[in-house]
């Protein structure tokens, strides 16, 4: 194991990730269970000469970052459920103008005020657009410490790389545990990407750049649109990532992300201790969707079940990957309640029953 | 009876009422209560006005406070 | 091997930092590890416990509610936490503050005087390092001298006296265990 | 030396007000909240409100206000309280209707519903509690924390520069014709308790005589996130915070007089007979 | 035909609804294409001795609501897709707290800024939960100015019956176009639904009511959802809607709601002209979206066809009614842009050709 | 009786500035948008700022206005100007960068947003044109109406018990000490244009001396939604509205001075040599 | 049958409520009718049209790019939407603004001088129904009669002399075309 | 050349300039113009001092104003 390894919180390693990142504004407004991160990072963005402001609320954070965005910077927000919710509107801006920009979603209970337990109840939020419009952002779900840091260093090269805004989707539990992570001191360079759209001042440039999501004609708002699903459908096939545990032998299949994979990896190897081989497949993107490859994985097993902090959101991405008629069954805890391996493996043991019953 | 009474059980020891009695009546307890805390207590009952401050500066309502009705101080 | 541990008591009593030393050590000594905390809804006083987790092995979930070894500072986290230690597992409380009424039959029971230890040591508030001590002499999963390590690099900043202190406390825990068959 | 009194020879002069559930708080000890909290129990019950009232509590440290009010309760999300009490007064306009609200919650995430019920005067009254931090989420800095004040947010300080001054909300509301009454004291000693509860029964009687927007602003003690024993606490307030938020009537266009305790009979019980009232 | 038909907008015939349904308090800030809305309602209300209330922005609309609604009355806001976006805390805040409530989309060209043109890319957004957590609104999705009526008048006996927000959601076209339309001038009775839960002075009630969406604890709160997803269940077994054209012999389906259905059934005679046998089928709750009876009639045809105004939206969900492997292809037009029936048309010749190509 | 004169007999005293490009407006016949878009042009000229501006512009009529200024230019959602030249600004900390927002956007939806903003002592300029109502969505209300104007959400007129008194956006952001220049004047005359141009100068300068908050609001005129013809339109600036919102410089930190012409040789080109300057 | 008509000209020749006037005669003839406005980008002046459908069955899209009748006011107009009318269908043009210089020969042409009619039949600002009436009298989708009556309803708060003047257009719009075969 | 040159077809007919011309050197066209619009003309030029107010006032930038140099002037 590396030299380099720490004992690090979720929300800590999630900030270093950002600073390695190359994040050159973060805007952000205070909200649990993710304070690490703007507390963190109010010391750490000044002392490397970078802009740290506390926002007044979440809709001026995400409208700052739209505009240091426009400016050509790595900018970022982070906040929790409610937090995001304010910031719909804006992220459809962002999206709609091309910018790209960093959002940090450590999710909470919900609705509502709901409570300061993990969940992972945004799901939907996150991937099919809580804001107005046909608009997507790529949705990073760390199930680590680790990951917490590189999902959050990594997303703003991504954010440069498309112009589209970068979701990384943790939770509660991942925002305030410790475990170790190999997070190097110097972090790798970044390659920096040119943004000759940035409106910077003209600098002697002739034309002048307009940063901009208003297309009076129908014809010319598709255009765009089209041009935006071009984007979209470029990372669709170029950035889908997963992750499998368990699975090349696997009659069975659980689908879970983030924490509870972790639960969920647990429960696979209780339900495998009593004869039952079941594999893991974790969607690391939870958009792009890593459709093809769990289908491909599904098709080989005789059903899947889908556990989640939800009612049954990601659910639909699996159902819709499905091939056939391949039956996809659901467990699925709410409210922050993160349910034991041994209740999960039960799950398994109920669902590959009914499956033979 | 004490003029000066505590929900002992409620008090989180935050010494307002102790520091706020001019006459010094109150003190803290060593023990600690079912919550925790050290609790405040009346001390010197007799140097007692039953003024009511250190009640009113109680943030947790611990305090109630009763002065010797009249009849009973022309009597005393 | 997976080890699951509780770590649990009031507000103040360096319950986070005391788990934290077990995840660090953990570390340092090549194991996985997890920590997580937990807090009633009061911001100042209240219970506190964390969960650790070591194991040598990828851990799944950081969240358990059955403990391998639970340690108990206070009488509400032992009657909170006392039953949820596995059978033969390992509950070992603070007998400066807690008596132990009806001790369970199947798991280990080690009670340790962690608060007049810690006051012998130099100070009440090393209790919790008094506890680290006396469980890394009982259970062998991390290893005193990688705590001590770790000791020492935390309060690096705050001189040899409260180094000096917290290792005291931490043989302290562990003498007091000593003979104590796991 | 100690006599032996029964219930019939005292009178008693200090006890919770009917309006104030008789249940623990959560507040850490030494928090401003919790007097804060009696004093508008004591003005429900002074007013003989408690049977037509919707108060709403915001998020921050008072969160759980629901709980401490035997009135009828709303949890409003962070910052808009004063929209959800102007939705409940228009629906209700016989009802008498209040705010409490925290800092971060007034003066940062809501300053446009604050300003708008304002500038409306929308007939609510509105309990400010400014205790220049944000209490709930673990300290940072509130749009009223001090210059050079430490937070988690501002590890080196409230630097004006560049994290602004900090918001005199009463200096700012001011200007604006749709308020009533307006006015802050610190809750840092008995005799400012006094004057609060005087500016408390205006801030009343302007929503009860239909006069507009209504605030108090108190000036409170977070002890525990300002790292501070709850009584040194207080001294700073007084001190320090009230230097810069300095306290008095702002706005006052309540018929004269109702600063006193409403005649007896208004109340519907509570005994709450302080200082104010005995002398 | 009935004599009460005027030639009305699609705007105004809402608003109309909204007095015929008992709407008691309106707040809502101004935005194209619905503008006529609160304009009509400004006038209306107070005529009925209503409340009307231009609020300072959406987000001080929503927490309006949220005061009136759990102050026990029939509470309502229109908007346009941005300041739909910037309700979707309270939103979430809304339905976590059990209150009913109304609200209008009259859906526009995204995202951003986009443009003032008819779309239907806020499918997602309304009927999946813009806003964060588990949370559903039912949705009612009107194709003409009738319905424009009709379903902003049953929109608030919905709300009330389930205690959830509901949406109608429109667009630009059905707002600002005008046909005729059965508008009694006296509505039918309005049968009030007892709200003991309301938050309006004790009122000699001896327990005081909270409207509240915190729940600390997470089982509770988990106990909490438990009981929003058992009413989800309820409203999904009771009010599923929807509409069909054309499907008896149906040999291929057309999906569409909305003004798109409208186009898509002038498209499916068109189509049955050159001898396809296309039917339509129009969901007109997107939420509950009408899987049971979609899936029935897809059964017995050949494959489907979905036509929205988005990226592809509505289509997940019939995908997911989707029997076996039942093909559904997808034609979406964006930005504004309301294609002719004969494009339609066009579209279904090339997927029948497809699917036997 | 006409002579013939050629180019070189004469000399140009006013045409349209370089940072305003040469293309039709889309703004209504007699548009204050117009006018105001002139005016910034010929400060961004003046000061020689064109090569290093960002400008943003909000929703509202004046929605199309990054069309109109050579300068790179943001569009912002309705109401966030503030926030978005804040992340610009921060960003970019020698750019100069200025808003250009209505009322609607300024003191309405993004009331939170410009307090703010004020209250950080943000290094922006602003320029905000009250019109007194939502041009762009068709006449309604805006929190600037005049008491018993008649708009199209206020159709009996606007009837202050209920929908508030007129918010006067100078005197509310008067009291906070981030801001460095606050003004206010109508654009309904030449000599007033005068005046203007004086406070623009102190407005952009208290940017680039780095002092804080800045704005000039300018009482413009909406024929269209006022249904007026445009000179009666602008009388009833003069009559009506400036009764209301009193012109006049509110707030001045800037150095003093700053309100001339700025040294030739600031500008980039332009002729914009206008009665002030030729006199 | 279905008819598709567009209505179109700049702001402030009354399109919009030309066009409203046809749908509501056609409602009141008992034909399902739509309409739906268009305007450009600016507030005032400007394009603007809009498009009326009647027909006797229930009305699919209420919009549609090639119209069976083009009733058109202005030059623009007749530039951007005179080549969309269907094949055989009807191109009205307001003759008084309009020189029709290269006619399709595809479509019925009637051209008439909407303005200078308005204006004898007592004001220029009556063009709009000048049209209305033209239209119903070479294509009888709405009865001339329903539309005075529409006329009637619509002014009636305005008096007998706006109505007069209406109605007076109508009839002058309609005898314009007297003879005029369809 | 005129002292007061006016882009006839960006002209909006608002007749700012008109009403705001002290001299009365201005006036609006009985026909209109590309983009509909009645458009101010200069019906008077004797009487114009070259001050520029009309342009300063027109909202649309559709005036530019000329004087004569010191030396044609002073020629004059
Ligand atoms: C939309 C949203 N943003 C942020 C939060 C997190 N939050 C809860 S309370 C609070 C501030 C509390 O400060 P204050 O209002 O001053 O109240 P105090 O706790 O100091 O009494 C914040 C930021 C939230 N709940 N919702
Ligand atoms: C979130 C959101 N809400 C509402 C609108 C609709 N809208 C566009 S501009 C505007 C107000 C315009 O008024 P003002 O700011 O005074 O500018 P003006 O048009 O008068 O110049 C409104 C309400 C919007 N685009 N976005
Ligand atoms: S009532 Fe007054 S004198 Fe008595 S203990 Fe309290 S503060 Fe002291
Ligand atoms: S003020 Fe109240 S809580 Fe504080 S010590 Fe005294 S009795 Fe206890
Ligand atoms: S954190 Fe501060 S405001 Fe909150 S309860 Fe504790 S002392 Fe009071
Ligand atoms: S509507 Fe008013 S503000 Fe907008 S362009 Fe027209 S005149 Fe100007
Ligand atoms: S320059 Fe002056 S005098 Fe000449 S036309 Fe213009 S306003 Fe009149
Ligand atoms: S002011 Fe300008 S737009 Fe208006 S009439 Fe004169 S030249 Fe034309
Ligand atoms: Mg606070
Ligand atoms: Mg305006």
């Amino acid at each position: 194991m590396s030299d380099t390894r720490r004992l690090v919180k979720g929300n800590e390693a999630l900030a270093i990730g950002a600073v390695h990142g190359g994040c050159e504004c973060f805007f952000g407004y205070p909200i649990t269970p993710q304070n690490e991160v703007p507390e963190l990072l109010s010391s750490l963005m000044p002392a490397h000469g970078r802009v740290f402001l506390q926002a007044e609320s979440e809709v001026a954070s995400i409208n700052m970052i739209y505009g240091a965005a426009a400016a050509g910077k790595r900018a970022m927000s982070s906040s929790s459920s409610p937090g995001i919710s304010l910031m719909m509107e804006g992220l459809s801006y962002i999206a709609g103008a091309e910018l790209p920009c960093v959002l940090i979603n450590v999710m909470r209970g919900g609705p509502g005020l709901g409570n300061i337990a993990a969940s992972q109840s945004d799901y939907f939020q996150a991937t099919k657009g809580g804001g107005h419009g046909d608009y997507r952002c790529i949705c990073l779900a760390p199930w680590n410490v680790q990951e917490m840091y590189e999902h959050t260093r990594i997303a703003f090269d991504l954010a440069d790389r498309y112009r589209v805004p970068v979701f990384v989707l943790a939770d509660a539990v991942l925002g305030s545990m410790m475990e170790p992570a190999d997070i190097p001191e110097q972090p790798p360079p970044i390659q920096p990407i040119e943004k000759p759209w940035a409106t910077v001042g003209l600098n002697g440039r002739s034309k002048h750049n307009i940063v901009n999501s208003l297309y009076l004609e129908p014809e010319v708002l598709s255009d765009h649109n089209e041009k935006l699903q071009v984007c979209y459908r470029k990372i669709t096939a170029q950035e889908q990532r997963f992750d499998t545990r368990l699975t090349e032998d696997a009659e069975y299949l659980l689908v879970a992300y983030g924490i509870s994979a972790r639960v969920a990896y647990s429960a696979a190897k209780l339900a495998r201790a009593e004869g039952i081989r079941v594999g893991l497949f974790r969607p690391v993107t939870c958009w792009p969707y890593p459709s093809e490859a769990l289908r491909k994985i599904m098709s080989r097993a005789k059903g899947t079940l889908v556990f989640e902090l939800s009612a049954g959101q990601m659910l639909e991405d699996a159902r819709l990957a499905a091939p056939g008629d391949h039956p996809v069954a659901f467990f699925g805890k709410m409210g922050g309640v993160l349910p034991t391996p041994a209740q999960v493996a039960d799950e398994i043991r109920k669902f590959v029953e009914g499956l033979h019953g | 009876m004490d003029l000066v009474q505590f929900q002992k059980d409620r008090c989180k020891g935050c010494e307002l009422c102790v520091g706020f009695c001019a006459r010094g009546c109150l003190g803290m307890s060593d023990e600690l209560n079912a919550i925790g805390y050290r609790y405040a207590k009346l001390v010197n009952p007799e140097k007692c006005t039953g003024c009511g401050v250190c009640a009113d500066m109680c943030p947790d309502t611990v305090i109630r406070v009763f002065r010797k009705t009249k009849k009973v101080k022309s009597h005393v | 091997m997976i080890e699951e541990i509780i770590f649990a008591g009031f507000g103040g009593q360096g319950i986070l930092l005391g788990g934290g030393l077990i995840a660090q050590a953990a570390m340092k000594d090549g194991l996985w590890a997890t920590w997580f905390p937990s807090y009633g809804p009061e911001m100042r006083g209240g219970t506190c416990n964390c969960l650790v987790a070591c194991s040598d092995d990828e851990i799944g979930s950081p969240i358990f509610n059955v403990y391998d070894t639970a340690l108990i500072m206070n009488l509400p986290s032992l009657e909170k936490f006392g039953p949820m230690v596995h059978p033969g597992g390992l509950l070992m409380v603070n007998s400066s503050l807690i008596r132990v009424e009806k001790p369970r039959s199947d798991v280990r029971l080690v009670e340790v005087p962690v608060n007049d230890l810690a006051r012998e040591a130099g100070s009440d508030r090393a209790a919790n390092v008094v506890m680290v001590g006396a469980f890394c002499a009982v259970r062998s999963i991390v290893r005193p001298e990688t705590v001590a390590d770790v000791l020492r690099e935390k309060f690096a900043s705050k001189g040899p006296k409260v180094i000096d202190l917290n290792l005291r406390a931490l043989e302290f825990g562990r003498r007091a265990v000593e003979g104590v068959t796991v | 030396m100690a006599e032996t009194l029964t219930n019939a020879d005292v009178e008693c002069v200090f006890e919770r007000p009917h309006a104030l559930i008789d249940r623990p708080h959560h507040y850490c000890p030494g928090c401003s909240h919790g007097i804060y909290h009696r004093l508008v129990a004591e003005m429900l019950d002074e007013f003989g409100l408690t049977d037509h009232t919707v108060g709403i509590c915001p998020v921050g440290c008072s969160v759980l206000a629901y709980d401490y009010f035997v009135v009828d309760m709303i949890e409003a999300s962070h910052g808009r309280a004063p929209a959800v009490a102007t939705g409940v007064k228009r629906a209700l306009p016989d009802a008498f209707v209040f705010t409490y609200q925290g800092d971060g919650d007034l003066a940062s995430i809501g300053m446009s519903e604050t300003v708008h019920a304002a500038a409306r005067g929308e007939n609510i009254t509105v309990f400010f509690v400014n205790n220049g931090i944000y209490g709930m989420t673990g300290g940072q800095m509130a749009p009223t924390t001090l210059p050079g004040q430490k937070t988690t947010t501002s590890p080196k300080g409230r630097e004006v520069g560049g994290m602004g001054h900090p918001i005199d909300m009463c200096k700012l509301l001011q200007s604006l014709p749709g308020v009533a009454f307006l006015a802050r004291v610190p809750l840092s000693a008995p005799k400012h308790l006094k004057t609060a509860r005087k500016y408390m029964r205006k801030a009343v009687q302007a929503q009860l005589e239909k006069k507009g927007f209504a605030m108090v602003e108190v000036l409170a003690a977070c002890p525990v996130q300002w790292h501070m024993e709850p009584m040194a606490a207080l001294r700073h307030v007084d001190e320090n915070v009230a230097k810069v938020f300095p306290p008095g009537v702002f706005v006052d266009r309540v018929s004269a007089g109702s600063e006193e305790r409403p005649a007896a009979g208004g109340g519907d019980g509570g005994v709450v007979r302080t200082e104010t009232e005995r002398q």
